[in-house]
């Protein structure tokens, strides 16, 4: 077991970051980020259909690549490094993913393949982000009445009535990414019988799209209220199956993370080598040098147990609290870069010219997007508590 | 004692007789200047009446008490008037103190350059006499206010061929000068404060050179030790409680010079941290019951307690008449980044996923996201975090300075390439 | 309200300093430390008898000088800063402010003129010195039956009862301050009738005392055992009382800390600026002047939230966190520093002949002394959850 | 992998002919330097069979599954032999480094001194020449294992007359001789681990300087990396499963070796905080159950799970042939710095007021307060955090280095006045 890349993962991260670093500059991302959609339709389709990258990590029967979860790590590095603005995070990490774990077979050949090569865009619409297990408190399923007009209600046939379209959601969520560029929006709801996956389309009428003012314009949030909508039961979720959506979302989020956070590391420390203060390059003064000396151990520790987290989903190997501990560092090593990104350039970083913040809001709202590092060091010792070995 | 109730006795009679909430704004003051009531503790000579701390202190408690308009003082008005009063000649006093004191004359401050912020004597705005005139060219930033501004309070470097400290000189600047360009610099938090100002072939008369050829540092220093003292005031009433519904020409104009005065400033206690916010959000939210929240609550408010009360001693010990304030105003300044920075990670505690929304709909109508993309400011502005901490380890803990790198003179020290 | 000293407390100081830097070098720690015992008899009877430190803050009807909580922070500063080594925090602080608080008058007047004075030894057993309040768990009071015998159960003969010293303790209590040294133990019990303060001689059979291996050999512990041990009954301790010794010790053995704390700050600077490395002092280096920057803050803050702590007790102005929030501050400034004496002076600051280790030291057992900076931050938030405003 | 099949044949075809724990230590490792298996990663003109570090790998691994005592590496032997390997002449490795692999000769490090100790080159132990052997005078500190030693790795200043990195010689250094007296210091946590070493007229044969004169901090340099790799191995059972129940005269001799050469090191593995024993501790009192203590064991485990696996991966790179092992032996130590405070503060939280009590009767036998009492060395030995941090953002971040003040003759240079 080693986080260190192979030759051929190597070469793939360079493809990635060429593609990256051609069409996700900081001019396109201050362009999209003020825009109300936030992505280029252009760029979204080349990454889709063209390099495939919208279906890396989807398995080759359903359209994808059939690449695992190291190789979307490294996706979403490189995305996390540039700010890449577009739906990949919520279509085809959030939604392929849910479908991937909750839907039935069939619903998978159907909707997937849309994703993988980007002509779908997706949404999950989960209504608890802080912790994503707890789902299901605000949205609730249920199964028209008139589905079971004329039918037994044995099993056999209430099984066949769970898989229509008569289903009805009521509720709210918070917090939903790219909802406003979303044509499906795939729904983690709460029935009489567990949480199921629900399909529901963007033009249902009873649902409403409310656009959210966020702290980073890069990732565009919406509030999404149901009032008896119309939906589509795709499948059921257990709880295992909750749990594992969240380590999958959290370690590619994790990966995103030290992209960027490596990116701010690289561009102050360049900073700094350029900017003269007393005769000197900032570079030079010790203080300055043992902070970056500190950041650089925070982010190496980040960076492994977010590599290892990866080899972990890939392998099942290691512990399982991976996941937890690799989005907690992740966020904490990120914010910790954002704070100095800013503080290290004095007043020029704090200016709205200088591409800085840009990374700083892109760091707090990841912090606390599916977890902050607190809940998931909660839980990581909940699942120590409940293994047997340590 | 009973000197303060002299003291007492005549304002309260002065006010009887001259006070009127029908004066216009101007007006007033003039009064107010001309019974010496307007800065008491200035000397005789210029509007004052040499008053200790205390004694002004109570001048200004009994204006509050009443209710009543006091001279301008708001943001670099004061710094512009205390360096006059220290370094300033008698025409200059003459000139420039009595408009600063009414408010008809609005100052800004031209230090900062974008190639030397926190090595502020590193700057290379060049002043050059021509007759009797400095003729200016450079840039300066972080020039709060600048578009409102009258007048400024230049520095700039009239000899390249000295070390550093000793090619700057002081200058008294007319900001309404064909040659000077002010254009606002927004910042991360939205907000656009401050102002880059662009001077080209801008002039300056020689007598309004302040403390003499080659002396601005040392002008400088008395400014900058001025300004670390106040760097977080900003009191949207000006101190005067219940300003909002006071009637009578003189507030409606005072009001509306507070409200240009303070406009930059209304993000400044988000800036700080809003440690006042965190108790009952934490409250209101049900955070409180939260183990871990319950100790990083515990820690922030321990650290406002020990700041709120060390600076209380430092501003006892300072009218006591110690002229040790300088360092205290870096411990001050050092205190209020790493309190801002634990509040930040309190409200993020506290709102959780919501800490990614901002705007009116979001937690405590915005309040708490502009505090999250405004505390980074607070260890940067006024002298960075390391600014202060080398202040505190030479001026308090008198250990010694690091080796430098920028004697000699200043035309040959290198720096930031556009400065070149 | 305010925090800064007037002059008789600021000559107060000056003698206090001068006894300490006279009576306690660190060739009389060292030499203390290592025996059993701990603490010189003659500087104890001149501190107790002579310059009347002992008793500096009882009141003058029992024997002492009547000085306030800021007169005992003071010496506790200065006893902190000498690492003075004798029972005054034992008997003249702990025991001296549980007779205060638990005794009735009669044993007052008895018992604490011998406190105040120095010429008795006490000490305090607490059976939890991590939550003081939650004392009377280990150490359980009961009158003896004969005690009863002869006399009805009516309330009055009751209470004449309960005075006598015909108690009995039973249990033990982990952690005793300076036993090894005490004539008397006043000890906190359980009674059927809540918490007693109890007085027992050091004499008693069926007392066992054992002296306990330490961390810091300038607080000497044991461990006491109690079988079915005479007693006397002198008070009884509600939870207010106990509330109030807990704040009372808290905030003097605060004042203490910041003294050794003051202390660590200025033999490591000086000792900075004397060293030379790379052909300069290394108190030139820009990294570890801010990092002596850094403790100056935590160490002034936690110095004037002590000091208001004090004021607190003497005038109950401000709010009622103050002491636990001054012992949490203190304790971390204290560790802070220690680290920071130890790792800025490099090798030599870890070998034995260095003294920097036995401020060290002090700061570790002080740390979790009488509840650590996690227990007292909790209580902290207690009080504030109970109290309306914030 | 064909070939590491042939040397894993060839091997056991070996060991089955020579191998007997019947054997004296010395008998047994002569027979393993004379058959080549003693070093195989060794050159093969110096007992050696020029094997990568994965070949050598798969005969330290043979060697441990079959229970057979390898060559004599423990401590400071390995840094000389290694050096001697890198930089000393024919007649030096002829001579040194056979004992060095059958243990007949211990070794120690004389390089830090009271005066010098981040500053390693501002080394002023004296060395001159006076025909055909230098004379040295000074004294050394921090030596590991000195009073067991044989010899020294002994850096001492011949030239005080040019640039302190320029005027440094390598020896190898008898400490068998009049002139040396060793000390033991005793530190902070009550164990003696190390000595100050005390050189009076003593001398050191000219043949047995190492690298030239004058070329001393180059040699050093190489002796230092190898050490940073390693810095927090120790093995008691030197790398053999079940030592301590084995069979045989070579092991009885084996353990007798090892317990002298560990000795000094039984504390490391709290100086390093013991993370093991944290989440043990925790269950154990049920400290696992307080959110607050979660959340800090969670910090320290996840700073150790980083840790181990970006050591794995160093090791790994270094494996495969990479030369940047410095720096990542930096960022490992400081990460084992940071983990240690960290770990020591879970300890405490964990241990409340027991945290006070020490030795046997103490929390885990006295493992806990020897913890408490330890770890302020983990930052100091072996360089401290300051020299890590210096070394990463010159080396990894490739940041410039500070103006120096110690440039120029040694002699001229500002130095601790016992130096001088």
């Amino acid at each position: 077991m080693t986080t260190e890349f192979n030759d051929d993962q190597q070469q793939f991260r360079d493809v990635v970051k060429r593609f990256f670093t051609d069409k996700s500059p900081v001019s396109a991302v201050r362009r999209l980020m003020a825009e109300d959609g936030g992505y280029d339709a252009e760029v979204w389709q080349q990454l889709g259909a063209e390099v495939g990258l919208a279906g890396a990590h989807i398995p080759q029967v359903y359209g994808g690549y059939g690449f695992g979860p190291v190789e979307l790590g490294i996706i979403a590095e490189e995305m996390g490094r540039t700010l890449y603005c577009g739906p990949f995070f919520a279509s085809s990490v959030m939604a392929g993913y849910a479908l991937l774990g909750g839907a039935d077979e069939v619903c998978k050949h159907r909707l997937l393949p849309g994703i993988a090569d980007g002509s779908t865009i997706a949404t999950l619409v989960l209504d608890d982000l802080n912790q994503v297990d707890q789902s299901g408190r605000g949205l609730h399923g249920e199964l028209l009445a008139s589905a079971h007009t004329g039918s037994d209600a044995g099993s056999d046939s209430q099984q066949g009535a769970d898989r229509a379209t008569d289903w009805r959601l009521t509720g709210a969520a918070g917090l939903v990414l790219d909802a406003q560029v979303a044509s499906v929006f795939l729904c983690v709801a709460a029935t009489d019988n567990g949480l199921g996956l629900f399909l529901v389309g963007r033009d249902e009428p009873n649902l409403v799209i409310e656009p959210l003012e966020v702290i980073d314009p890069t990732r565009k949030l919406s509030r999404l209220q149901f009032n008896q909508v119309r939906a589509e039961k795709l499948g059921e979720l257990n709880g295992a199956a909750m749990a594992l959506l969240w380590d999958q979302l959290s370690v590619v989020l994790a990966h995103e993370m030290i992209g960027g956070a490596q990116m701010l590391l690289d561009s102050t420390v360049e900073y700094m080598k350029l900017r003269m203060q007393f005769g000197r390059p900032i570079a030079s003064f010790q203080a300055l040098k043992h902070r970056c000396a500190d950041l650089l151990l925070e982010l190496e520790l980040a960076k492994a147990v977010t590599r290892q987290a990866s080899h972990f989903l890939a392998s099942a190997e290691g512990p399982r609290y991976l996941p937890s501990m690799a989005k907690a560092m992740a966020s904490d090593t990120y914010m910790s870069l954002a704070r100095a990104g800013v503080q290290l350039r004095g007043g020029i970083g704090f200016t709205w010219e200088n591409d800085t913040h840009l990374w700083f809001k892109r760091a707090k709202s990841s912090e606390v997007f599916l977890g902050s590092p607190y809940l998931h060091r909660e839980r990581m010792m909940t699942m120590i508590q409940e293994s047997d070995c340590g | 004692m009973d000197d303060l109730m002299t003291i007492n006795v005549e304002l309260n009679a002065w006010l009887d007789q001259n006070w009127s909430p029908d004066h216009s704004l101007v007006e007033w003051r003039d009064l107010l200047v001309d019974g010496g009531w307007a800065a008491p503790g200035w000397p005789r000579a210029y509007f004052g009446r040499d008053f200790s701390p205390e004694q002004s202190a109570l001048v200004e408690a009994e204006f509050a008490r009443r209710g009543i308009v006091g001279a301008a003082q708001s943001g670099p008005r004061r710094l512009a008037a205390e360096t006059i009063l220290a370094h300033g000649s008698e025409d200059q006093k003459q000139r420039y103190l009595r408009p600063i004191l009414t408010g008809q004359d609005a100052w800004c401050q031209l230090f900062s350059e974008p190639g030397s912020g926190s090595d502020l004597a590193g700057s290379s705005t060049r002043a050059e006499l021509h007759g009797d005139r400095y003729v200016i060219n450079g840039q300066k930033v972080w020039t709060t206010s600048a578009h409102h501004a009258d007048f400024g309070i230049l520095l700039a470097r009239t000899d390249w061929d000295v070390p550093k400290h000793q090619g700057l000189s002081y200058f008294l600047f007319n900001m309404r000068q064909s040659g000077v360009e002010v254009r606002p610099l927004r910042q991360m938090n939205a907000h656009a404060s401050f102002n880059e100002v662009f001077m080209t072939d801008a002039s300056v008369d020689s007598r309004d050179l302040i403390g003499g050829e080659g002396n601005g540092w040392r002008v400088a220093a008395t400014t900058l030790s001025i300004e670390r003292q106040g760097f977080s005031r900003s009191r949207p009433d000006g101190g005067l409680k219940g300003l909002s519904s006071l009637q009578g020409r003189v507030y409606d104009e005072y009001r509306a010079e507070l409200l240009i005065a303070l406009e930059p400033y209304t993000w400044y206690p988000q800036r700080a941290g809003r440690t006042d916010l965190a108790l009952p959000r934490a409250r209101q939210t049900g955070a409180i019951n939260d183990p871990h929240i319950r100790q990083e609550l515990a820690k922030l408010l321990s650290m406002q307690q020990g700041a709120d009360l060390a600076a209380a001693s430092a501003t006892a010990l300072s009218r006591a008449g110690s002229n040790t304030v300088s360092p205290q105003g870096s411990i001050g300044k050092l205190a209020a980044s790493v309190i801002a920075r634990q509040a930040a990670h309190v409200h993020t505690l506290v709102a959780g996923t919501d800490a990614m929304l901002s705007g009116a709909a979001s937690a405590e109508a915005g309040v708490i996201a502009e505090i999250l993309l405004s505390v980074p400011a607070i260890s940067i502005a006024g002298g960075t975090d390391e600014i202060q901490k080398n202040i505190i380890a030479e001026r308090v803990l008198e250990m010694p300075k690091e080796p430098r790198s920028d004697t000699g003179p200043f035309r040959a020290i290198a720096r930031n390439s556009a400065d070149k």
